[in-house]
């Protein structure tokens, strides 16, 4: 009798019944942090964290993603792909207009994919490199045309990689220099009302928005508090509402988490995925010795520092593949806590005590302590280590110029291997100057033949098969050390509800929040 | 009066002096009590002071001993101190006694120079300076030396410029003593005494700088010292007081010990302003 | 002034204590003398006689740690010692005043002038401000400062030395005190403004009938304005008497002592020169100080010297005479090659000794030596005094071992025989000066130029001194250039004497000729201005 | 008159000292590792050498370092201080927007400081001996002593988490509206830890500073004159003791005054103060370098407005240089 709709809307009311007292309600401004200061608010232009979380709330993509990287309907109704899976049509909604009230129409798309983020936006080009085509075929259906089917191509219309830039405010400017850049101008659910810098970014409902009835809130002001501490007060004293990851130190948040009418969760950082790592320079000096990589990730306690440093949150993976990978190989043998072995591998290589340095992430507190404890666990099994600690601009030079024998990093999933974790193993990914591609100087033919076959093969039963074969080759060579899946909680007021509804979290989550109040 | 008698007049000195020699002692024996790396995890995270035996002072965030880091942690701040006076002395001694002897445009040229670091301010221009220089002891004690050298410059030329007239230099040059000599044999030593009562606070501002620099996030990641035991606790401060605490007293007692010394140095070493100023 | 009269202040077994650790215990012991109405009395000795503890016991002003530890001091009937800080203060200004050693510092440098002789009308509660400027107004009248009604508006620092002692003294009589204290109010002064500031305080104090307490080290101001006289040493009193008794017949020992220290005005005939070669020879000398023009100052010239000419022959000992500004130190300096002079030739034995610069000037050096003034500042505090004098020697070439065994030696022969391997501070002044000399006698020069080498000391001191130069003098037959503010040593020790005013030479001839029959105004006035000479001279 | 020609020479010595800091600063960033391109790129996440390319092009750092060097020189001459990398806006409009909070922070700090640290210091040197005075001087000294941060990081805790009397960062309530007199009170409000806590150290130097000059000031003859007139005590403290004790301190404010910006940078920093010195060490640590330079340049700038401030102080508290000459 059923139809999988009704399932579907049975499935819903019992959700909200379960969960929410009431419906949701209309008003109220929320107060959160933003953590550092971004240094614009035009995505596409400029992506990094502190933009995309902002701004994420006044661009949008075609598609949102659940937590679970399923594509949700955005900008884009629905989609379709031809059967040899190189053709690909979006449908767009009909009743978009951008802030300043001009329609959005299939022109943006095309506009924004080719013209704007072509030229801007290397994140986007990793995609883009794989279509020959992006063309409108009325005002509100677009058609891209790959040259090979491509993977991941559907996972990548998220806000912060694919935003959706207003044509007619951007096209024929000097895009860097558009006087829009300081008041910028999307379709989202929030358009950009004040920043006061150093201090507050401030976003106001968006009346017109398509989407009936949202969003809920008035307005969102993004604090700017530089100091870690400060800004756990700020939580604590009632100022902010929301602390989205990475605004307090991970030591703040057991205690922050207990406080009253505090609720904390995990889930919205699924897309990004952040996996830490230990960079191990395969180049030269002992890091050049495959015996030396394995004997450094039995020497290190990860277990500890999951414990202690990030309070237990997160997961110390198998492998090169975080557990929120797709095409994980389960079977691979575990790098577990053990000195023994790695001093045994360490006499085997015939380990002289060369001094090695290790750079930590200058990304805070925990970051730092990090690094020590795996200093003091590779001293312990006879490894002579020297920190050297630098700041961001340094940190980015030394890797970018390979001056490094360890070094920490974090780097984003984006949902596929083909986006987010080949780029870390493939030799033609190695280049002096970024320090987000293949830093660590690995190169084996047969892994970069398996990445690039998998990136295209179809479908994904086929991707799958290359996937676990390069895990395998991985497990053995440690290219580079794998840390943790890291974490990343949320916590907000228990009465804030609907935060975290897509796999991006507070990036693009405040259009369905509401204030239980 | 003999020398230590005037200084022990000064209470304060004295205790001071106390304090400082049981800085002196802490640092010294900081190998022996706790022969293991302060960095080493030995227990639970966070453990308050005087809950388990042998954690007298508790641990750290990692579960490192707070006694051990605080005792390697006297060593660093003291060396810190001191080497790095001993580099703004090296700079500031040789360019204020040049600049004060010879006066003219030599001391216009360097005052000049000496102005030009006054201008930019202490602080900012040590966090530069360090971060340029990428963090470890030595670009601290540079940094530090750097930043500290222009008051020694200054008192040095004020103090050569008071007494490059007075008779006795005057008679050493009529029997021809040459410029170096009596910079170094006639002026020299009879600089010494606000020399060393500045170094002495010197140290102790040089302490102060080395944790505020490390409280940024620029102290060398390699040396355990109260400056970075402060910076890393300060994310903590709310639940494990101790962490910042102990070392923050650590810093409190030295820097005002060796205030509290300075200051009887000042005494015992100009008898006169002694009786003056009590 | 007979004993009938009652003293106005009368000092009875009054004893004051050191603090601890000071050479001796009680700086004042068991003096008793009493000032009575309109009597000078002049308190007189050398340092460290305590002469000016018991007049700051009367005024309240001891310094910390310092504390009259028995007597009393009776003042109209009440004993000031037992006196709270609150009564003492009622009389301080009021009927007691006080006038100070130091013009310079003991005035207020951000504090108009006007002002600060208003503010003891102020303390007392006295008149209106407007009554107070007019009363201060009269003040500056009454002491004689030249436009007082701008002077009144004049900070310190723009008023000359007599100028702000004349200010001093407004303040002190500003109330009309029955008792002023002058705690050597003329020491620090030239010789002709002293003899004003002598005069001044006389006739004001016959004006108003006050009593005056004198404090003073010379006895040529004794005599000048003495009533009555009470000599002090090491904290107690020699004697006590009427002025002119005590001049013409000293019954202590040390009065009689300090007495015949004072040089003279018996001329000894000059010696003559040995040779008639120039050894120094000094013509058309000039030099400008400039100072550079600061952030309000703009630059200023002093012409120090200008235009001096002069020459000295070997053997002979020339006084330089002059007041302050007079150039006769910038004189010496130049001479010495401590400063460069502009202009002019400057030759040592025919050599030009002003163009030397640099090594050949280090090496030349040698030749010409100076004894300083001051002895406490002329010694090395660090160096023992036979490596003061050795290394002089040393710097020239000369072993170690020989120049410490030629500082014994000179250390004998300026009679501190054995003490090389002592500090300075454990030497006097007198001592040092020696040792000064010594240094000098090291480099065997053939010039010293001894620049106001015995003013800092006490007469007795000095008149030893100066008998150790002239024993010097005989036996290395030296040749000496002698600076000097004070003619009448010039004119004991100089076989010539140059007078000096405003950098230019007013007149030199033989000592005898220019102290006795001087040709010059100004060299008249100098001598005129010498304290308590006429006296002596009638006494003569 | 005499004033005009002051202040125009001290402008033209600023302008050498200004100019010479310009090229030092530039040289001395140079030296640093890092360039700014790789910063903003690695920020973003993603880079590829298109990317770096048109950074580099954009930013000049293309062109020689003496090309570089020149278009910033001859920029500042025409208040032109360039474009921040990182933020994407002209640098004097950021420092401008963050100059008053800087400002405001530090002068309210200095003149508390001043102000608490003469009256400290002048009681202390009137009570030599008595407890008094030797709780003063302690405390000046324990003052001195503490680390800065320290006290920051303790006062946050003790009055804004335990006490919730003081909010605990930032320049004034976010969203809450304020206008007029209800600003001006907020932003009181918020001034109070930082002001405070970057006063305290300074306080205590001035306190010292002050003791010291008053003691060696009574040691002057003019004290004893004052005394022989029979002036009280108190007025005598105040009249002629103070006001000569006064001229060292006008000397070291001026200096201090110019630290005090160095300090900001701790203090701006733990409370989340919008001022430059925050901004200092953000530039700093993204290698902003226009951003960094201008901040320099405005800094020194200050400490060289206070110098003239203080030398024209100077002049006016002491006669021998107003109406000497």
């Amino acid at each position: 009798m059923k139809t999988p709709l009704a399932l579907a809307i049975a499935a819903a009311a019992l959700t909200v019944s379960a969960v929410h007292a009431d419906e949701p309600r209309h008003g109220g401004t929320i107060n959160t942090i933003i953590q550092p200061e971004p240094p614009g608010l035009v995505l596409g232009m400029i992506q990094n964290a502190p933009t995309r979380t902002v701004a994420g709330n006044i661009y949008e993509g075609l598609l949102r993603y659940t937590t679970d990287l399923e594509p949700m309907p955005q900008l884009a109704t629905d989609w379709e792909v031809s059967e040899d899976g190189r053709t690909w049509t979006f449908h767009l909604r009909d009743d978009v207009t951008w802030h300043d009230g001009e329609p959005f129409t299939a022109d943006d798309v095309v506009f924004s994919a080719d013209v704007f983020h072509r030229e801007l936006n290397p994140s986007a080009r990793a995609v883009l490199q794989h279509i020959d085509s992006i063309e409108a075929i009325d005002d509100y259906t677009v058609e891209f045309t790959l040259d090979e089917p491509f993977g991941p191509f559907l996972i990548s219309f998220e806000a912060g990689t694919f935003t959706m830039i207003p044509k007619h405010l951007y096209e024929g400017t000097d895009f860097r220099d558009n006087e829009h850049n300081n008041h910028p101008i999307g379709t989202g659910p929030f358009k950009f009302e004040n920043w006061d810098r150093g201090t507050v970014i401030q976003l106001v409902r968006n009346d017109d928005y398509y989407e009936d009835d949202l969003p809920y809130l008035d307005g969102i002001n993004w604090h700017i508090i530089p100091d870690g501490a400060s800004r756990a007060v700020a939580y604590e004293n009632g100022t902010v509402d929301v602390l989205p990851y990475g605004t307090v130190e991970n030591f703040d948040i057991p205690r922050l988490s207990e406080l009253d009418n505090t609720c904390m969760t995990e889930a919205g950082h699924e897309y990004f995925s952040p996996f830490a790592m230990l960079w191990m320079n395969n180049r030269e000096g002992p890091t050049a010795d495959k015996r030396f990589r394995q004997a450094v990730m039995y020497a290190m306690d990860r277990e500890f520092a999951r414990d202690v440093l990030w309070n237990g949150l997160g997961n110390v993976p198998l492998g090169a593949f975080g557990s929120n990978a797709r095409f994980q190989n389960p079977d691979l043998d575990p790098y577990d806590h053990d000195p023994e072995r790695a001093r045994e591998l360490l006499d085997e290589m015939g380990y002289d005590g060369e001094e090695v340095r290790l750079l930590p992430l200058p990304y805070g507190e925990t970051w730092t302590r990090w690094a020590e404890a795996v200093q003091q666990n590779l001293r312990e099994v006879g490894i002579e280590v020297r920190t050297e600690a630098t700041d961001v601009g340094g940190w980015n030079q030394r890797l970018g110029d390979w001056d490094y024998d360890l070094a920490f990093t974090y780097l984003f999933q984006y949902g596929d291997p083909a986006l987010g974790i080949s780029r870390t193993y493939l030799s033609t990914n190695i280049e002096r100057g970024s320090p987000w591609n293949n830093v660590e100087g690995y190169e084996n033919e047969r892994v970069d033949e398996l990445f690039n076959e998998a990136a295209t093969a179809f479908p994904d039963e086929e991707r799958e098969a290359l996937y676990h074969e390069v895990q395998e080759i991985l497990q053995e060579d440690v290219p580079v050390g794998w840390l943790l899946e890291l974490g990343f909680p949320t916590l907000y007021r228990c009465d804030v509800q609907d935060l975290v509804t897509s796999g991006v979290g507070v990036n693009d989550g405040f259009k369905d929040t509401w204030l239980d109040r | 009066m003999s020398f230590f008698a005037r200084f022990a007049q000064n209470r304060g000195a004295l205790f001071g002096l106390i304090i400082l020699l049981g800085i002196i002692v802490m640092a010294i024996l900081a190998p022996l009590v706790f022969p293991e790396s302060p960095w080493r995890m030995v227990q639970r995270p966070f453990l308050p002071p005087m809950e388990v035996d042998g954690f007298l002072l508790g641990t750290d965030t990692m579960g490192r001993n707070v006694a051990a880091g605080l005792m390697h942690g006297a060593w660093v701040s003291l060396m810190i101190g001191l080497v790095s006076t001993l580099v703004a002395l090296m700079i500031g001694v040789p360019l204020g006694a040049v600049a004060g002897y010879y006066g003219g445009l030599i001391d216009d040229g360097l005052m000049r120079f000496t102005e030009f670091f006054q201008t930019i301010p202490n602080f900012a221009l040590a966090i530069v300076l360090v971060a340029i220089m990428q963090p470890s002891i030595t670009s601290i004690v540079l940094a530090i030396a750097i930043v500290s050298w222009p008051p020694v410059a200054r008192l040095v030329r004020a103090e050569f410029m008071s007494l490059r007239n007075r008779e006795y230099v005057e008679a050493a040059r009529l029997v021809g003593q040459s410029n170096a000599t009596i910079i170094v044999r006639q002026i020299l030593p009879n600089t010494l005494s606000p020399i060393i009562v500045l170094a002495s606070l010197m140290v102790a501002t040089a302490i102060l700088l080395e944790s505020a620099l490390s409280f940024v996030g620029l102290g060398d990641p390699n040396v355990m010292s109260w400056g970075y035991m402060i910076g890393a606790a300060r994310t903590v401060i709310r639940q494990a007081w101790w962490l910042s605490f102990f070392p923050g007293v650590a810093i409190l007692l030295t820097v005002l010990a060796l205030n509290l010394v300075g200051e009887g140095l000042d005494d015992a070493l100009n008898p006169k302003l002694a009786r003056e100023r009590s | 002034m007979t004993d009938t009269q009652t003293p106005l202040l009368s000092l009875r077994h009054l004893s004051i204590s050191l603090p601890k650790g000071a050479d001796r215990a009680l700086a004042v012991e068991d003096v008793s003398y009493d000032v009575f109405r309109g009597e000078i009395l002049c308190v007189v000795g050398e340092s460290g006689s305590g002469k000016s503890m018991a007049a700051n016991a009367v005024m309240g002003l001891l310094p910390k740690g310092v504390y009259a530890s028995g007597g009393e001091a009776i003042f109209d009937d009440q004993d000031l010692l037992k006196l709270s800080e609150h009564q003492h203060r009622t009389l301080r200004g009021l009927r007691i005043g006080m006038i100070f050693q130091e013009p310079m510092t003991a005035l207020n440098p951000l504090m108009r002038v006007g002002d600060q002789i208003a503010e003891v009308f102020e303390a007392h509660g006295q008149l209106s401000g407007r009554e107070r400027q007019q009363q201060a107004l009269a003040l500056l009248t009454e002491v004689g400062i030249p436009q007082p009604d701008k002077a009144i508006r004049a900070y310190p620092f723009q008023l000359s030395g007599g100028q702000r002692q004349r200010v001093m003294i407004a303040m002190a009589l500003a109330l009309e005190p029955e008792l002023l204290i002058a705690d050597e109010p003329t020491t620090a002064l030239d010789v002709t403004t002293q003899a004003q500031i002598l005069e001044l305080i006389r006739d004001l104090q016959r004006r108003r009938g006050m009593a005056v307490m004198f404090i003073t080290h010379d006895f040529g101001v004794v005599a000048e304005v003495a009533n009555r006289v009470c000599v002090m040493r090491h904290g107690k009193i020699v004697e006590l008497g009427e002025a002119d008794e005590v001049l013409k017949h000293p019954r202590h020992d040390y009065t009689r002592a300090l007495i015949e220290a004072i040089p003279s005005n018996v001329i000894p005939e000059a010696r003559g020169a040995e040779t008639d070669t120039a050894l120094l020879e000094v013509k058309g000398l000039s030099k400008v100080f400039r100072s550079k023009g600061g952030l309000f100052k703009s630059a200023r010239e002093v012409h120090a010297l200008q235009d001096v000419s002069f020459s000295l022959v070997k053997g002979e000992t020339i006084g330089i005479v002059g007041e302050s500004g007079s150039g006769k130190s910038t004189l010496g300096r130049c001479v010495v090659r401590l400063e460069r002079p502009d202009s002019g030739t400057l030759s040592l034995s025919g050599t030009d000794f002003m163009h030397l610069q640099g090594e050949s000037l280090r090496r030349e050096r040698h030749r010409v030596q100076m004894i300083f003034q001051d002895p406490y500042a002329s010694l090395n505090p660090r160096h023992r005094v036979g490596y003061a004098i050795a290394q002089g020697p040393m710097a020239n070439g000369m072993s170690k071992a020989q120049a410490f065994a030629k500082a014994k030696e000179l250390l004998a022969l300026v009679g501190l025989g054995g003490t090389d391997d002592r500090y300075p501070h454990e030497f006097s002044g007198g001592q040092r000066q020696r040792i000064g000399i010594a240094r000098a006698l090291a480099m065997e020069p053939e010039l010293i130029v001894a620049d106001e080498a015995v003013s800092a000391l006490d007469v007795s001191i000095q008149a030893q001194i100066l008998e150790l130069l002239e024993e010097l003098k005989q036996k290395l037959s030296l040749s000496l250039l002698f600076i000097t503010h004070d003619l009448r040593v010039a004119a004991q020790i100089c076989d010539r004497i140059i007078v000096m005013q405003h950098g230019r030479i007013v007149e030199q001839g033989p000592a005898r000729e220019v102290f006795l029959a001087p040709r010059e105004v100004y060299t008249r006035e100098l001598l005129d201005a010498i304290p308590g000479r006429e006296h002596e001279l009638a006494d003569a | 008159m005499l004033y005009l020609r002051l202040i125009t020479m001290r402008l033209l010595k600023a302008v050498v000292v200004l100019f010479m800091i310009i090229i030092f600063n530039f040289v001395l960033i140079q030296l640093a590792p890092g360039d700014p391109a790789a910063i903003l790129a690695g920020e973003a996440g993603a880079t590829d050498e298109e990317f770096l390319r048109q950074l580099r092009e954009r930013f000049g750092l293309d062109q020689p370092m003496y090309v570089q060097l020149w278009r910033y020189v001859s920029g500042i001459a025409m208040l032109d201080f360039g474009f921040s990398y990182r933020q994407g806006v002209p640098v004097l409009d950021l420092i401008l927007a963050r100059l008053p909070a800087t400002l405001l922070l530090t002068g309210t700090a200095f003149v508390l400081s001043l102000a608490l640290g003469i009256v400290a210091g002048s009681l202390a040197a009137a009570r030599v001996k008595k407890p008094s005075g030797s709780i003063i001087m302690t405390l000046a000294l324990l003052f001195y002593a503490t680390p800065l941060f320290w006290v920051a990081l303790m006062s946050v805790v003790l009055f804004s988490v335990y006490l919730d009397l003081l909010p605990a960062y930032g320049m004034y309530t976010v969203g809450a509206g304020h206008t007029g007199l209800a600003l001006v009170l907020d932003v009181g409000k918020h001034l109070i830890l930082p002001a405070t806590t970057l006063a305290l150290f300074f306080m205590a130097i001035y306190t010292r500073m002050t003791r010291a000059s008053m003691l060696e000031a009574s040691q002057q003859d003019f004290v004893k004159t004052a005394r022989a007139k029979g002036l009280k005590n108190s007025v005598i403290q105040r009249r002629h003791i103070l006001r000569n004790a006064l001229l060292p301190i006008i000397t070291l404010a001026g200096l201090q005054a110019g630290q005090m910006v160095g300090g900001a940078i701790l203090t701006e920093t733990v409370f989340a103060w919008p001022g430059i010195g925050r901004l200092m060490f953000e530039a700093l640590q993204q290698r902003d370098y226009n951003l960094l330079l201008g901040i320099f340049f405005f800094s020194a700038a200050l400490v060289i407005v206070f110098n003239i401030i203080t030398d024209l102080v100077y002049g006016l508290a002491d006669p021998r240089i107003k109406e000497g000459s």
